[in-house]
């Protein structure tokens, strides 16, 4: 009868934050769902297959509640099990962009106030990408959900390239329209083609001597602030984000900048 | 309303008139008979509460003091006002010296009925007001927070620990709950008590205590007021102690409970002349608070086809209807159950189910019908049964049913968890909204598969509730009529809580329920 | 740039059954989807303990793509991963009834022939469970799905108990009518309160000292064979399960036991 | 089939008036000219194939040298059927040949158009004809395995290897589809060239080789034999090749095709005059081929807003059906795009989508419509995700759509797993046969919701299709009039390989599959 215990496991109700554990219908309790596809027919064997992965795992109490092969030799589950995993969450620190947020109006009597000129912008969607809804949102005068994009700022001056832009010919229109910043859009991450785009571009401005004397943002619905450090960038936006969220950004990054010269 | 199927209504009244007669058959059983439940609720109503020092709710160690003492056929309420007059205490004290061992209600002398009865009518009277005011509030907090459009989405939580359930509650009113029911533990219904106090421990529910409902209660109107609608609470009556949840709930402002003999008799086997009897009182205390009664037909879809047996829902619906009418339970509190429980792979099931649900909508034209998920052909593959609960919401916004029981996707797996519940309700609203006019925009076609559908379950029930009308209801128990269960009279739980009215038996709080219509 | 390769990593494209893994769409991908609940408030940080929690179970590039406050506090999960466990499936090893399996006619035929009387068996729901639909399934008349019941056998005698029996009772009624087998289906698992009814049933039989002498079989939406033989049980039946299942495990364990005796 | 929209058919009938006069326009342009990838197709009918030891295609090798020794305007068909008159070989030797830098036609001298014409003659027959056989093959196979029934469960493979697709095409069919479509590497559509061979690296996508083309269709004639129905495979026109690809999808019995020069103009920045003159060749080969091809309105709405943007989908449809009648392709072939793609949080969002696609039905009523799925509102959350499917099915079922390109849960994250597949197969079996005759059940409402949607979109695609025809489809596009993007008549990719036709130009093999009709 290993591993059976008739008595009633209380699990540990209070919540701590140095251990956190997730949580079904009780504090603790583990609970986490899982569905995965097992390159094996379907039968006892997978199933035990599928409940030893999930201790491996770290799931006691694996529960495999649904099995089904879904093509010779393939069989796809959707299990439930209680994780022994535990998070210490107090200690967790993002990286995050600590800024004012202003609206379009504030960001452009900030900039009469202190940039006292055009605040110029180049965007696109790079590479072999083609999509250009997001980079459109930020930028494109009707912008997104309400939010004017960047065209629409009195005192921006913004150049959409649109989509399948070479790096080459964006770092060649930065230095032509002397931009302060440049905005890339990065959708399509298979084969992690989108941290190549975008690392190939800091190694082009930095060949070019150009990064440390332009704003580079990256965004896109994978794009994340801490991954958009990671590669060299100074700034990432991923979904949800709106023209006044980057150029809150970037009208404060300038001031500084400026102040630095 | 016109009718989308065609339905001919003078079937429907046709219908109607078997349920008269095979209610009266019921309610002439039932008028002369009283249960220890019945008498323990009344115990509650005149302000027993509390536990004996082996826990025993002191409602039930009055209650078989009387039995022990031959005194229940006269009434509690005859009993302990008789106590009252003679000794001065209040029916709390009374209790607590028949628990302790000093009172013995048999050694007393008894006054006549009218004086008795005469005295206890302001005590039974406040008692009374006290429920009406418990509804005048609710009526107040509707009027001032509103309510959520119907279908109301109705969610459980069944954590087994109140105060887990809290957090689950919270959660689901965050997300847009208009109800939220706390399932029982397994097994309460069975209970010929009910527990006391506040409880942690159930097993797939948690135990129905005053104070359980106090806590709910008290939850659930502080988020009611954070998200400004008001939020119902619902709970069970069916069972062995249903007329006394039912005063306990009209004490604590529930707003919804489930609350249906033939879910007792059938499923859990408690005696069927017993829970009837119970039934009778419980309505009566239902309708009086206000509170949305929820019938169990569903149940009949789960256990046998879903298909073949929609007739025996409609049928028991039209005999359920009559009993609660005779509770003095109004349509508007009438929450007659139904399903959609039909195997997902029939072909066009869709559209029976879409029949069935818009028959009942018409038939039951100002019931706010409860309409339950699919359950049985749920499945641990949590994708297609969110699917399944998907096209159940389809149907409800199309046919605009009153109370929507949302579907968990872990329905086969396990009560739900707080995500579950998040997701339940995020797709409820998502095709409610996204289908609200679709209703009022489609007309089915004359003679189709819909319409036809409709008139063959109307023509069953018909048929089967004159079968009903001739044996009665109890022998047609006895034959197994309802989801394929058989029932002997005789046989159940619960049986020897069945007693004769006395000679002085009275029920003033039934009588000022039932007589003093609330508006 | 810690963690980021831009070479395609080609997985490991050959099936290799002592070390299997999640299929997403390529051999060994690893991948797995997950939902769960964390008792904190939605955010980066909420983002990252999630992230970090995928890392403990063996998840490389956790991708946290939804997360969602579902309640103050709580905050709900999709997430999938690339799981570097595996599992060696050649090595699997479940016990199986091993019979051979008959139809309602052969099983009556075997029972006139080999064991020449009626095969008495009991059948209940136990405890507090009210559930029936699947001891039903097995002993009624109608059966299931097209599978007659045991009340149809010719040459069983079978006695359907019903819902919420008691074990006590369970066990006088086998005294009773002599059962050769007793059916016990159990469907509720909160709190693990099957175990405890089965379990308690075993030690029951024991006490009587009939355990030996009766077929003890169990069945229920959670019941695995390998389940109900580490609780005491002969065999164990779950979903999809029919009577002549149950009846040619029966006929054929008691020939043995007669043989036996 | 009456309207169940009280469509004004008059109005679709001005409609179409006003798509023929653009789509005249275009042709006018168009048939004065011809491009690289027109010349490459040529060569591809012809028998040339394989790549030089730089891995440059063939086809490309032969038609870069036809440009650079200016002969190009009089067309590939010409020069090489004279090269081959002169030398005697066969025209892949004389692409080896002229890849090697032995010969150079511009160094022999040119028979009459008469005489050279003449010589091609059975030669370009032959190749007609191996492309009917393939035709008939396909016929033949669909008499004797029959097919899945309508609306058709179409999945996407895209793993990037072809060898993996493979596994992924199979499990898709064993799980009931009726089409595979190779979901193309990121950016192949940008290439001047069609790469070669079996390819096991692409970007979000498998490469469209010939050689993979051919992989797929044996392993889909396979699995077709097990599950016992003919199974369609799918594959991408669009971009700087889709005459060749098409001439390829031909010889390979593709059944299914991409085909809209407006996708690669609007998405992909290819440009107009070039892809337009490429589409027409592509879809004579399409059409003759008995292929369906799928156009890209849905794309519209992905882009700009589903619920404003409509009637840009429904004008571009009637710009596309004409455009394809002129190439020669039957209705039946015309598997018009358009697409489920509203904000899930629009109320009665369902409702104006069920309009759309009703509509689509009505005015294309023999089309197999390609309907799409939600794509651009679909997130990470995939249970809501996978309900945005189910209601996408629902109103696909209830309006009789032609290819249901099935949603994947997954849309927001990933190209699709196995497991997402199955899940969203299963949802779209489920509700096609749950709801099968829901479309000949109900009706809508006159003057509804419904109705209004459907006439006002309608109203508006004329009013569009009236601007378009004023300006011509070329300045139309300059001004943005579809998915708000706007491409210079002068700008985008490709250009360069437009060519005037010069004196001699013929197009034997487009003649011969313009004319002679299949049936
Ligand atoms: C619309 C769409 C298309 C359209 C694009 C039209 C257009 N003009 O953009 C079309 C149909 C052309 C298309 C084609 C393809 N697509 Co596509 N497409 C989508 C879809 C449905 C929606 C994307 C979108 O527009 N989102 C809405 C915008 C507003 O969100 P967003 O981009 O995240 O932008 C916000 C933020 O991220 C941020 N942001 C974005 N960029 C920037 C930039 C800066 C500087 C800042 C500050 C902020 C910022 O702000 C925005 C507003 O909040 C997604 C699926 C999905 N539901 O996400 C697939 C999806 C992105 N596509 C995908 C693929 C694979 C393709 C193809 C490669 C398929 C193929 N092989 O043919 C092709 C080729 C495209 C290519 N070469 O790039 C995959 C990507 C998989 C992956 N993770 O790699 C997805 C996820 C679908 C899938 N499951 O397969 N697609
Ligand atoms: C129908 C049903 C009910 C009906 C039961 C009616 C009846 N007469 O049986 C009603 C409405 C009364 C009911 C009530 C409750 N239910 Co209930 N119910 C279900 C439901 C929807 C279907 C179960 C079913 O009938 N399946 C069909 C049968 C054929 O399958 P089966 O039992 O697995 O049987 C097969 C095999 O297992 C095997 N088998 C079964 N038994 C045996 C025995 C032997 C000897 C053999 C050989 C084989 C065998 O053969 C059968 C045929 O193949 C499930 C959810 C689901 N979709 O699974 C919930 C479910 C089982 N119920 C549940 C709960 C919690 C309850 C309640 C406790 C809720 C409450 N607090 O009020 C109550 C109380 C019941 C009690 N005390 O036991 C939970 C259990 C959670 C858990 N894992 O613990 C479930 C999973 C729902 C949920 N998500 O909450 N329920
Ligand atoms: C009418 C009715 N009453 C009560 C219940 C629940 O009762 P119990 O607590 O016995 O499970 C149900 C559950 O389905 C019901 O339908
Ligand atoms: C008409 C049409 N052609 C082609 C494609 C795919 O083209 P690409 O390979 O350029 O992504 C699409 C995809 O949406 C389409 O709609």
């Amino acid at each position: 009868m290993s591993g059976y215990s008739l008595e009633n496991k209380k699990p540990d109700r209070a919540l701590d934050p140095t251990g956190i554990k997730p949580y079904g219908d009780t504090m603790n309790d583990g609970k986490v769902q899982l569905s995965f596809t097992l390159p094996v027919q379907n039968g006892p064997e997978a199933v035990e297959a599928a409940r030893l992965l999930l201790g491996k795992m770290g799931f006691k109490e694996p529960q495999i509640v649904f099995s089904r092969e879904i093509s010779e030799g393939f069989t796809f589950f959707v299990a439930y099990g209680v994780s022994i995993h535990e998070v210490d969450y107090s200690s967790i620190k993002v990286p995050k962009l600590s800024l004012e947020k202003m609206s379009m109006e504030e960001i452009d009597r900030f900039i009469d106030e202190r940039i006292r000129r055009k605040v110029v912008v180049v965007g696109a969607s790079t590479g072999t990408d083609a999509h250009t809804v997001g980079i459109d949102a930020i930028m494109n005068m009707k912008g997104f959900a309400g939010h004017y994009g960047l065209e629409r700022y009195r005192n921006f001056e913004a150049y959409n390239m649109g989509s399948q832009v070479p790096n080459e010919e964006l770092v060649a229109k930065a230095i032509e329209v002397g931009a302060d910043a440049i905005l890339v859009s990065q959708t399509v991450t298979a084969k992690n083609v989108h941290l190549k785009n975008m690392t190939d571009l800091v190694e082009l401005l930095e060949a070019e001597n150009l990064r440390k004397k332009i704003i580079l943002i990256a965004g896109g619905a994978r794009i994340t602030h801490e991954l958009a450090k990671e590669l060299g960038y100074d700034a990432g936006f991923g979904p949800g984000s709106f023209a006044e969220d980057v150029a809150s950004f970037i009208v404060q990054k300038l001031e500084t900048m400026i102040g630095n010269l | 309303m016109k009718s989308k199927l065609d339905l001919d209504f003078r079937k429907v009244e046709r219908a109607r008139k078997l349920a008269v007669s095979i209610a009266d058959g019921v309610q002439n059983f039932v008028a002369g008979r009283t249960t220890v439940s019945v008498e323990r609720a009344v115990c509650r109503l005149m302000g027993i509460d509390g536990v004996d020092s082996y826990g025993v709710p002191l409602p039930n160690v009055v209650v078989e003091h009387l039995a022990s003492r031959n005194l229940l056929q006269e009434g509690a309420s005859y009993c302990i006002a008789n106590a009252m007059m003679k000794t001065g205490l209040s029916p709390q004290r009374i209790a607590e010296e028949i628990s302790a061992g000093r009172l013995d209600l048999l050694s007393m002398s008894y006054g006549g009925e009218e004086e008795v009865y005469g005295f206890l009518d302001p005590l039974a009277q406040r008692a009374v007001e006290k429920v009406r005011d418990r509804r005048s509030e609710r009526e107040a907090l509707i009027d001032r927070l509103a309510e959520g459009p119907r279908p109301y989405l109705y969610v459980i939580v069944a954590t087994g620990n109140i105060y887990e359930d809290v957090v689950q509650a919270r959660a689901a009113v965050s997300q847009g709950a208009d109800i939220v029911a706390v399932i029982r533990s397994t097994g309460q219904s069975l209970l010929d008590y009910v527990p006391y106090g506040p409880t942690t421990e159930g097993f797939g529910g948690t135990y129905a205590t005053q104070e359980n409902f106090r806590i709910m209660r008290a939850a659930l109107d502080e988020m009611g007021e954070k998200v400004g609608k008001y939020i119902r609470l619902c709970n069970y009556c069916s069972g062995l102690c249903m007329p006394e949840i039912a005063a306990m709930g009209a004490m604590e402002r529930l707003d919804v409970m489930l609350n249906d003999a033939l879910y007792g008799i059938l499923f859990r086997d408690i005696n069927m002349q017993r829970t009837l009897i119970d039934q009778f009182f419980s309505r009566v205390i239902n309708g009086f608070a206000g509170v949305i009664i929820n019938t169990g037909e569903d149940n009949y879809l789960t256990t046998a086809d879903a298909y073949q047996e929609a007739h025996t829902v409609l049928a028991s619906q039209f005999i359920n209807e009559r009993l609660a009418l005779i509770a003095g339970i109004p349509e508007e509190q009438m929450g007659l159950g139904h399903a959609f429980e039909m195997d997902p792979d029939i072909e066009n099931g869709f559209l029976y189910e879409l029949a069935q649900a818009q028959m009942s909508r018409e038939i039951f034209p100002r019931a706010p019908l409860k309409y339950m998920p699919p359950t049985k052909f749920m499945t641990g593959n949590i994708f297609k049964g969110y699917v399944q609960n998907a096209l159940f919401n389809v149907v409800s916004i199309w046919t605009n049913q009153g109370i929507q029981l949302l579907g968990m996707l872990t329905e086969a797996i396990h009560t739900p968890f707080m995500g579950d519940r998040y997701l339940a309700i995020e797709n409820a609203k998502y095709i409610f909204n996204n289908m609200r006019a679709l209703g009022e925009e489609v007309v089915f076609k004359k003679d189709g598969i819909i319409h036809a559908r409709a008139n063959q379950v109307l023509d069953q029930a018909l048929e089967l509730l004159a079968e009903i009308e001739e044996d009665g209801l109890f022998r047609a128990l006895e034959r197994g009529v309802f989801a394929g269960v058989r029932r002997p009279v005789e046989g159940g739980k619960g049986l020897p809580g069945v007693v004769l009215k006395g000679e002085r038996y009275r029920n003033p709080f039934l009588e000022k329920m039932l007589g003093g219509s609330c508006r």
